[in-house]
């Protein structure tokens, strides 16, 4: 407490930005705050092809019939939409971009605990996705993302191309996810003990958890497709001894846990925002982190619930069952925390803020049909239908989406030293949110009607939902260009943030932004809590 | 030859002896394979296996000097392979097979 | 009540007996969500207004969660999750094990196309005619990839396995026609592989029989199901010696086995030497025969075993044009590998 | 990280030993799992066909698998004993215990290539072709072969990239790139190959000897 803090002012060593200017600095660099940065664009990328497959499938259902592709090509985008959006931005997206960008920040630290790795599994991640996207022009696959056995050696498409690139690609995650768990374990600063992390930090960390134990299952199952496509050495043959559920078993071992890779560090992003515009300490500190832990661990006994009508023995479905109902219950102690941090807080409203809230509802309407697609008998009815589309939309486009974005706008001025425009970023919202539910409510329709999913043409009385499915979606798109339009006008034009325009007593915001080189410029001073919010910032500032 | 030992370094004898030790335990799995223990075999092997495993674990790998987080690690690792072959095995114990398709009675 | 929440809904009518519970459940499961969505974002907005930041203030209180009322709010949503796990579970058991008497129907689902064949010898392509009221139980395996025999308005669904019988049951309760989908995707025409559950009365249903049966006696499907999966390029129906017995006089005669045994030639013996040739084989004959588990569905072994029959007294000349004897397995060229290796 | 203490970012030359350390385990870890799924096939496919896996095994060349196991123990002491050596800083000593680990692996792989040419000529090979299933048509024996060699040919592909580790390390240990006080670069090459002896433990009694 010697020094006055330094405030948050550009320093003189300039910002990770300035230090250095040339092309070959950036993308040769271990500093993880850039390599943050370039994953942010490599994943955008992503999602913005993503998206235009998207598109592309909801354009085509405009009728019944053939609309503007064959079925050929429609099998084959919806197969490279579910690849692109799962294991080029979903996976990679919050926690290798916003991940890398701030863990350090967060901890205390200067660096990530292998700086060189990290720059190794960003370059892995290009080369998968560029071998992914690769394929493309070898016809890409038409399996559908999940490359169900025996057809997944049968089809006449390009199923080794595509499988070698997410097999590279599942190789980045678990190397981001080696990384990030040993930089919490040894690089964490003085006085920066378990209980005090910041709560987007737990959920780097049970992501890690998962993506080190899960990930290496996929790679197998992959392998063995690859070997039943190229050499036809079916081991799922049934006429050769195998058994196409146990593909299933496989796949989903790594798949269900996957999407807890998508969802916790979302989770993660809502428990910092709420906290900070609610300008109060999170209602249970630990009940968010035993959560988290309980998704992390819990969250590798349910697979078995995408297979209660896969021909799985009724025990078993029966033991997924109730397992698949206690990882629900985390999620459930999640919402309650961040509705009950509202209490008695100040809250202000900005754009993190709202997307926040679009957060709350959509995964609240994800999670519980989530639950209800896991009561058995209704599965039976919905399993393979837009229903379960729905569901899945609403958890990952309405949570990992919605909290990307809304992490986009809460770290914005930390990463750029730049602010966005409150005004547009609200019209961005309304677009976004408005647009999400106009293009998923339907599709729950759809499901309960018995619209099987990944078809081509579908029976006519479906039409009408499907075309208000098109029409939402063309708002969503236009609400997610308007974002891309006004945050590049913000980089370019905004007016300079402060070191901590939000007023947050988290970790981040006690550096300069963009921040220096090295984090902090000598010791950091985190003595006092990241959800600390009983004494005013400026009397903080002034005894620190 | 040997100058003093840094702290907490295994003696090169006992490395050498659980070398033996475990040539020792392949040797009495690879003779029990050739007596006809019918629905024993694979347990009786496996459980040397284990017992392999284990002695390669805590000398060689040095698995009791590891940090907690790294015991976490491990730990964690064999569990989900448990639990992965546990519950598969389980579905396919558990399965109720139709009988083949009865022949029309002539 | 359930009239309005499926057409508000956009559920199917509920024609079997499963539909009413089935969909109670959604209901009861539909409401709670919707209530409780509406409970938690009622409390959001009362607290974003009631806390919102007024200028003086800079901090705020620090609120300790006080466990006990947590607790309660966890274990109370658990034990919802576990009732409906509990509610979820029985009714998908009652699903899976039939509790009473059910007609047989063999299901065989092939590269865009369902065929059902029923116990009585009709074979229906994409189309099954059942009986209302009657419970009826499909034994179902796939000739290529898995397929999913989806039909909405019955709320069963099942996926059809290569290799293996899966089997389910369910009771049509409402006469009508009603769409069968395939839920698993299987190839690029997936979504034309589209049949119809025909639910007639009983009346109806009787005449329906009566006309198929005549159609075709099921000696006659027999042979064709032989000639088509090449039994006949080893079996000859004539009485001469080939690669395998003949089957001309087979049918309940006395066969002795390369180990000496005698065993009389019924359906039984010869649907099991189908299914796993190598188990028993004729004196005088190698054991070359692959077995035809999973690509022989049940409906076309009764129908051969039933050509079989028909040629106890069969007349000696040739009938049936021999075809060509298969060349012998060369040692490289494995005859049996490539007939696996693409069913 | 040529030779100086510890890398700047670390406070101490034991912290950064710590956390290569657990970074090791957990890639250990990654690779335990990618194995456990070839075992968790092999468990179900012998639930399913537990004869044809009987048969299986009887079939398999025992002694050549027993001798191959034997390699890869003794190669485990030895790159035990090389890590020994360097922590008392006599890197001959060190380098000649890594070299032999690498002759014992070169054998291990020789002898393993070995048996794949003899499974080849009696006609077995991967996915059921070869004449051997034209005569021994139960289906079970085509999934065990065809796992025996997907689990023993991923193994070997782990034992050649250990031994290009091992060679790797025996030359940066010969040149005093690797001392006694960065020994946690040898211990994690070490690791490596310890946990493809202790996966290679438990694939000898699946495919060889019950």
């Amino acid at each position: 407490m010697t020094t006055v803090a330094q405030s948050p002012a550009a320093s003189a060593s300039g910002s990770y930005v300035t230090s250095q200017k040339t092309i070959r600095s950036w993308l040769l660099a271990t500093d993880h705050k850039r390599i943050g940065v370039m994953y942010f664009v490599a994943t955008s990328l992503a999602l913005a092809l993503g998206g235009l497959f998207a598109l592309l499938l909801r354009i085509e259902h405009l009728t019944p019939g053939p609309t503007i592709v064959t079925a050929l090509t429609y099998n084959r985008l919806f197969t490279l939409h579910g690849v692109t959006m799962v294991w080029l931005f979903m996976i990679p997206s919050i926690p290798a971009a916003f991940g890398n960008f701030l863990l350090p920040i967060q901890i205390g630290a200067n660096e990530v605990a292998f700086p060189r790795l990290n720059l190794l599994s960003f370059w892995i991640y290009v080369v998968g996705a560029a071998v992914v996207l690769g394929a493309m022009w070898l016809g890409a696959l038409d399996t559908g993302w999940t490359f169900y056995a025996p057809y997944s050696a049968q089809s006449p498409s390009a199923v080794v191309p595509t499988l070698i690139g997410i097999f590279i690609v599942g190789w980045s995650t678990i190397l981001t996810g080696i990384n990030f768990i040993v930089t919490t374990h040894t690089m964490r600063a003085r006085g920066v003990d378990w209980m005090r992390l910041p709560l987007f930090t737990w959920a780097l960390y049970g992501t890690s958890i998962i993506q080190v134990l899960a990930t290496p299952v996929l790679g197998l199952s992959l392998l063995v497709v690859m070997c039943d496509h190229a050499f036809s050495w079916g081991l799922f043959d049934p006429t050769r001894g195998g058994d196409p559920v146990l593909y299933q078993h496989l796949f989903w071992f790594y798949s269900h846990p996957a999407v807890y890779i998508m969802i916790l560090p979302a989770m993660g992003v809502v428990s910092e925002i709420v906290s900070t515009f609610a300008h109060k300490n999170p209602f249970s500190y630990e009940a968010i982190v035993y959560s988290t832990l309980g998704i992390a661990f819990v969250g590798f006994l349910t697979w078995g619930h995408h297979m209660f009508v896969a021909g799985m023995s009724s025990f078993d479905a029966g033991a997924f069952g109730v397992l698949s109902m206690l990882v629900a219950i985390f999620s459930a102690i999640k919402v309650y925390s961040w509705v009950a941090t509202l209490f008695r807080g100040s809250i202000v409203m900005a754009t993190p803020l709202l997307y926040v809230f679009g957060f709350l509802l959509l995964f609240m309407f994800g999670g519980m049909t989530g639950v209800a697609v896991a009561t058995m008998s209704l599965d039976v009815h919905w399993h393979d239908t837009y229903f379960v589309v729905a569901h899945f939309h609403f958890v990952m486009v309405g949570g990992t989406l919605t909290a990307w974005l809304a992490a986009l706008h809460y770290w914005f001025p930390k990463v750029t030293g730049k602010m966005y425009s409150e005004r547009l970023g609200t019209l961005g919202f309304a677009l976004v949110f408005g647009g999400f539910f106009a293009t998923f409510v339907p599709q729950f329709l759809l499901g309960n009607g018995g619209m099987p999913r990944r078809y081509y043409n579908y029976p006519a009385r479906f039409q009408t939902l499907h075309v208000a499915s098109t029409l939402g979606s063309w708002v969503l798109a236009a609400g997610m260009l308007l974002t891309l339009g006004y945050l590049s006008l913000a980089l370019v034009r905004g007016r300079g943030a402060g070191g901590n325009p939000w007023n947050s007593r988290c970790f981040e915001w006690r550096t300069q932004s963009p921040p220096s080189e090295k984090n902090f410029d000598g010791e950091p001073q985190l003595s006092l809590g990241a959800y600390d919010y009983t004494t005013p910032w400026r009397t903080v500032q002034r005894t620190q | 030859m040997n100058p003093e030992r840094p702290p907490n370094a295994p003696p090169l004898s006992t490395l050498v002896l659980t070398g033996v030790l475990l040539l020792a335990l392949a040797g009495a799995s690879y003779g029990l394979s050739f007596l006809t223990l019918g629905a024993y075999a694979l347990p009786v092997a496996l459980a040397i296996a284990v017992c392999k495993a284990l002695i390669l674990l805590f000398v060689f790998m040095e698995f009791g000097k590891l940090s907690t987080s790294a015991k976490l690690a491990a730990g964690a690792a064999l569990l989900m392979l448990l639990l992965l072959v546990g519950l598969m095995l389980a579905d396919v114990a558990t399965r109720v097979r139709p009988p083949l398709p009865p022949p029309t009675v002539s | 009540m359930l009239e309005i929440f499926r057409t508000i809904f956009g559920l199917p009518p509920g024609a079997s007996s499963f539909a009413d519970g089935v969909d109670l459940l959604h209901l009861f499961v539909i409401t709670i969500t919707l209530l409780g969505v509406f409970v938690i974002t009622l409390f959001t907005l009362v607290f974003v207004i009631r806390f919102r930041k007024r200028p003086e203030d800079d901090s705020t209180p620090r609120v300790r969660a006080n466990g006990k009322r947590e607790a309660l709010m966890t274990f109370g949503t658990l034990a919802l999750f576990l009732l409906w796990w509990v509610l979820g579970y029985r009714q998908f058991l009652v699903m899976r094990r039939r509790s009473e008497p059910a007609d047989t129907v063999y299901v065989t689902a092939k590269q865009w196309m369902w065929k059902f064949s029923h116990s009585q010898g009709q074979i229906e392509n994409d189309v099954l005619t059942l009986p209302v009221n009657r419970p009826v139980e499909l034994i179902m395996i796939s000739r290529d990839v898995i397929h999913s025999l989806y039909v909405p308005a019955m709320r069963v669904k099942q996926d059809v396995l290569p290799g293996r019988y899966v089997t389910f049951w369910f009771k049509p309760v409402r006469t009508g026609k009603y769409p069968i989908y395939c839920a698993e995707y299987c190839g690029i025409e997936h979504s034309n592989m589209i049949g119809q559950v025909r639910v007639l009365t009983d009346e109806e249903y009787r005449n329906w029989l009566n006309d198929a049966a005549r159609a075709r006696p099921l000696a006659s499907v027999g042979r064709e199901a032989a000639v088509k999966h090449a039994c006949l390029s080893c079996h000859t129906v004539d009485g001469q010696k080939h690669l395998g017995p003949t089957w001309s006089g087979l049918y309940g005669s006395d066969v002795t086995l390369a180990n000496g045994d005698h065993v009389l030639a019924n359906a039984a013996y010869l649907t099991e030497s189908m299914m796993d040739p190598a188990s028993r084989i004729v004196a005088g004959y190698s054991p070359i025969m692959p077995t035809y588990l999973g690509s022989l569905d049940p409906a076309e072994t009764a129908a051969i075993v039933e050509y079989i029959r028909s040629l106890q007294d069969a007349p000696l000349h040739p009938t049936v044009p021999l075809p060509e004897p298969q060349a012998l397995p060369v040692a490289n060229s494995p005859a049996r590998s490539d007939m696996d290796v693409r069913p | 990280m040529s030779g100086q203490a510890h890398a700047s970012h670390f406070e101490s030359g034991a912290r950064q030993a710590d956390a290569t350390l657990l970074g090791m385990w957990l890639f250990l870890a990654s690779e335990l799992l990618l194995f456990g799924g070839l075992f968790a096939l092999y468990a179900a496919g012998r639930f399913e066909n537990p004869s044809a896996f009987r048969q299986g095994v009887a079939l398999a060349a025992k002694t050549v698998g027993s001798l191959n196991t034997g390699i890869l123990l003794v190669s485990s002491s030895t790159v035990a004993v090389s890590v020994e050596f360097l922590r008392r800083d006599q890197r001959h000593a060190s380098v000649i215990c890594l070299l032999t680990t690498v002759l014992l692996g070169a054998a291990f792989l020789a002898l393993k290539f070995s048996e794949y040419a003899e499974h080849f000529k009696a006609g077995i090979r991967p996915g059921g072709a070869g004449p051997f299933f034209a005569t021994h048509a139960t289906p079970g024996l085509a999934l065990f072969w065809t796992l025996y060699f997907f689990s023993t040919g991923l193994h070997a592909v782990h034992v050649s990239i250990g031994l290009l580790l091992l060679g790797s390390t025996a030359w940066r240990v010969s040149q005093g790139a690797i001392t006694s006080a960065r020994l946690y670069s040898l211990q994690n090459v070490a690791l490596y190959w310890h946990l493809i002896d202790l996966i290679w433990v438990f694939l000898w009694p699946l495919y060889y000897l019950a």
